[in-house]
């Protein structure tokens, strides 16, 4: 086992990560900004080291200082967590160089899978459906008429590089092309230093499942059930749960299969999802995450597996060793992410001091987070506070559980996204399952008495 | 008992300045008393500043080789020269050279006061005021993190 | 001792201005004391009285038949005549027979107010003190809690 | 399903009982006395009415006015968790006599297993094997005396009616019994109104574990994997587990089969344990609690089955659905009871405001507590604050997320037992599994740079 692990990150995931280094004995080092000196990472890791001003690139962004934090306390593995630097395939290299072990896939894997275009390719290869679009990325605004052509519209302009919707553009028809073309590999280069784009066909009606993976460096890979997380704002996932309401059989395990075969075709190691879009009965890749993600304890309530642990065990060179009966799913699990956002302004970020903070307890009932009454929020981060994730015997339960337990949740001093999610819950068409990305969007948010409800539009 | 002037203003301005100073330094307390005058400011009770972990000795907070991480803040109108990244921190431009100033020493604004190295580069920390070097706060060959203060200095009166 | 003008007005302006330095300060407290005066402001101690639940609208807090479970404190002199159990109350010493007591009699200490059946037991609830009724708290044949205030009553000069 | 619950209690189990409410759709009537008029119970639940004064005899144990309580409100059903009148066979056939349903077995019931004589004679007569020792209570010196010569001393002697180690006494030979059976009977007719004693070989070196059972008004009873509670204090439980530590399969079996026959001759309803000494590969049956037991959350956590959910089924005259492999254990699960008590003050108890209050979160951590930060504990009451549940894939993973759930555990403003439970699971003999009740006894606490540590006397 490998003996400290500094974890590249904040918030609740640094935390996640600090207290599976604690159960498995293995120290642990926080890294923080000026802005996180009273934060919890920092204070219940076994060592911390201050690497910059609150700004993400003079701190966690900063490779040199993180690095050099690393090389200060002697530690064997860096865990980059999620966001930051965790799909940075330049600073697993470095890692690489420098001789510390950076917890998730060779930093190749990461730069394959880190272009979309590529990643395409990649699933195609490996006999992953994908959904229909460009080989690669689309040269020219001929290329994207040839696809338009060939598969019909809508289509979708997507940028190489991009994530979180940005250098996206969606054309209705032919006409749309030329300036959607521009526009979206504008958008692609300013935001990604890199304006390539690709096309696809354009699914409107969709749900979006993925399933966790788990490689070792021995060749072993398994497979989770799958996560729907279909409950999005503008491309931002506020809810998932797994297993995915209402799904056939033999999606599922088709879904399970083709993730299996991209990875093993990858020479994978680590924790991955491999994201899905799944509409009338078909389900095509779409992006895959070398990283450990939000979302992950899902998988982990219903599986029993703790994931970040076995990322520490494998980059320690162990082998997997996952019981056969964690990878169908025990019960239902539903997470919620809880920001600092108020669903009336506009989902506007709040910041500033928590003045109660009192999570809710009792049986399923588990909560990441990094909050205590007292902390001040900063406005230099994301707005995830914590994450409740609910546990019980199927959905209809967890959602019972799930209302008990926001309603339980207290945190004063800014505005949540607490009262969404039990507007969520209440909502029919949630209620019975299987709803897609268009959900909020389809949705108007209505304050009654103090609390929320969702109407559709 | 002297005879007081019980017209005499309570000293606000003075408050002001001792709220200011408990604000800014993050120290818990701060009382003054001269003669008939005394006054006490208390930061709040920060619904605990870092009520955590601990209850296990291995909880420790470590800066990298146990240097401290909050020094007492700048007072006695001591300036601070601070670490802006974080490295090994070497008081001489080479092993064996003499280091580049001792306590005592005077020092220019821009005079160079020790190396930070951090991933093989050797960053040249500079004076940032004139002065006269008071103490010297950080271990030769010692980690350091960002922020940390490495000299205390006399700045000279301007 | 020196002589103190004991009909010296408080200082009450010096204290606005602290308590205003606290509450934008962010302290937790602070005292002055010049010669014979003295002044301490605290912040208030953060912690929460009841912070919780009801988010949802189904946590609200009933009180059997709506009737206030805390109204406002006895001021203005009145005495409040509590229920000494939980149960049902009742103005009338049976159905259809006049209430015990109505808004402006005169009650004498021992007098029997009204009745609040629990488990099949009448308990008499007499007046404690010799007053006027002022108000009737609580609704005939509804239920009210232990210590609930049944009764106002504005207690005689004595 | 029943409509409104009455949860005659307070503190955690309240919540506990609260939040089941809330997730069948169950209403639920808080009752508070006056020192917790901010109490959790009273802020959660759907009602709550205030019945009494602080004292428990004039509130918690207050017959008329709980009635009445439930009474006004309506409730169709009275919980009354553990302690204060859950088994107080008179509450219960008041609830049965003015047709208010009580979550638990018949008073008949419970009045004949309150009784630790009758309750012998009814595991003897259902073939489970009980202690060597008298045939139901001993009326006399001379009929202890006799026993003494049947089975050999040491003998303890207990209170017919006791509990808590209150009218017992231990002899070590036959001319100290005239002295013992005096004190015995006189200190049990001081605490429970009956003087009458039976006797009990005595055993010294044993482990106290424990069935969960589950009956419903359809004859159906499962029977849980144990519980050992060998880790004591003067009788009081500290630390309880499920599995028992390397205890022999057949032992399991057996206990499991006892607990099944013991119940299935008492025409049960509702949840139970079973209690039993085990030593040197025998177990005996000790006592039957015919209540929710403080330690049902560890039999949660390796079941998945929600028991207080179960309960309010059975109550509204629903059948068990228990899954087959509920019983058999998923994992190991440990609970930890946070009193509000002084370990290095002979465990004085402590009152007053909370200052802090952090619980712990992440994986496989499941904390069941009333408190919050800006909380008074009442001097009045019992000193348990919270109840820590761990749950792991094994004992020595649960024992690490145990070392590190307690480590992270933020409660200031008074003494508790975190730091004594640490000193537990620090101990090499705790760690091996299987320590007996003389754990505790035969240890000295001592005080090591802030933390607690064990040592052997």
């Amino acid at each position: 086992m490998i003996g400290k692990v500094l974890v590249a990150n904040r918030g609740e995931i640094a935390l996640r990560i600090i207290r599976a280094c604690r159960e498995l004995g293995v120290r642990s080092v926080a890294v923080y900004s000026t802005a996180d000196r009273d934060s919890l990472h920092h204070e219940l890791a076994d060592e911390s080291v201050c690497i910059g001003p609150p700004p993400a690139a003079s701190s966690y962004l900063n490779v040199p200082a993180i690095i050099s934090a690393a090389e200060l306390t002697g530690a064997d593995a860096v865990h980059p967590g999620y966001g930051f630097l965790a799909e940075n395939a330049r600073f697993a290299e470095i890692c690489e160089r420098v001789g510390l072990r950076f917890v998730g896939p060779a930093s190749g894997t990461i730069a394959r899978m880190g272009d979309k275009a590529e990643a395409r390719g990649a699933a195609a290869e490996a006999g992953v459906p994908v959904t229909p679009g460009s080989e690669g990325s689309c040269e020219s605004v001929d290329e994207v008429k040839r696809v338009g052509a060939e598969v019909g519209y809508p289509l979708v302009i997507k940028a190489s590089a991009g994530g979180g919707g940005k250098g996206m553009r969606v054309v209705e028809t032919e006409a749309e092309i030329d300036a959607a073309y521009l526009g979206a590999s504008r958008e692609a280069g300013a935001n990604f230093g890199d304006g390539s784009v690709y096309v696809e066909k354009y699914l409107e009606r969709l749900r979006h499942v993925e399933v966790q993976v788990l490689a070792d460096s021995y060749g072993e890979t398994v497979t989770f059930p799958e996560r729907d997380c279909s409950v999005q704002r503008r491309y931002q996932k506020l809810i998932e749960e797994s297993p995915a309401p209402d799904l056939p059989e033999d999606v599922r395990e088709g879904l399970m299969a083709a993730s299996a075969e991209l990875v093993g075709s990858l020479d994978y190691e680590g924790a991955g999802t491999v994201e899905f879009v799944y509409a009338d009965g078909e389900f095509y890749f779409i992006e895959m995450n070398t990283r450990l993600q939000v979302e992950h304890p899902v998988t982990e309530m219903i599986s029993g597996v703790d994931i970040v642990a076995e990322q520490l065990k494998v980059v320690s060179g162990e082998r997997l060793v996952v019981p056969k009966d964690a990878l169908s799913p025990d019960g239902h699990a539903i997470e919620f992410r809880i920001n600092a956002e108020d669903p009336l302004r506009n989902f506007l970020p709040q910041a500033g001091l928590v003045e109660v903070y009192n999570p809710p307890g009792g049986p399923g009932v588990r909560v990441d987070s990094h909050l205590y009454a007292g902390y001040r929020v900063p406005p230099y981060y994301d707005s995830l506070l914590a994450k409740l994730i609910v546990h019980a015997r199927d959905r209809e339960a967890s959602i019972r559980r799930g209302l008990r337990a926001l309603d339980e949740f207290a945190v004063s001093g800014m505005e949540t996204t607490l009262p969404l999610h039990l507007a969520v819950l209440e909502d029919e068409e949630f209620r019975r399952g299987g709803v897609t990305t268009r959900f909020l969007a389809d949705r108007e948010l209505e304050s009654e008495g103090g609390l929320l409800r969702l109407t559709r539009t | 008992m002297p005879e007081i002037d019980e017209n005499r203003p309570l000293p606000l301005r003075e408050v002001e300045q001792l709220v200011e100073l408990v604000r800014e330094s993050g120290v818990g307390e701060i009382r003054v008393r001269q003669g008939e005058t005394e006054i006490s400011v208390k930061a709040r009770p920060e619904v605990p500043a870092t009520p955590f972990g601990n209850q296990v000795a291995s909880g420790t907070q470590v800066v990298p080789e146990g240097v401290e991480s909050e020094p007492s803040p700048e007072m006695d109108g001591l300036h601070a020269v601070r670490s802006p990244v974080v490295g090994t921190f070497y008081r001489a431009p080479a092993p064996g050279e003499d280091a580049y100033v001792e306590v005592g020493d005077t020092v220019s604004a821009g005079q160079p006061l020790c190396i930070v190295e951090a991933m093989k580069l050797m960053n040249e920390i500079v004076a940032d005021v004139s002065g006269e070097v008071v103490e010297v706060l950080a271990e030769n060959a010692g980690g350091v993190e960002y922020d940390q203060p490495l000299f205390y200095l006399r700045p000279d009166e301007q």
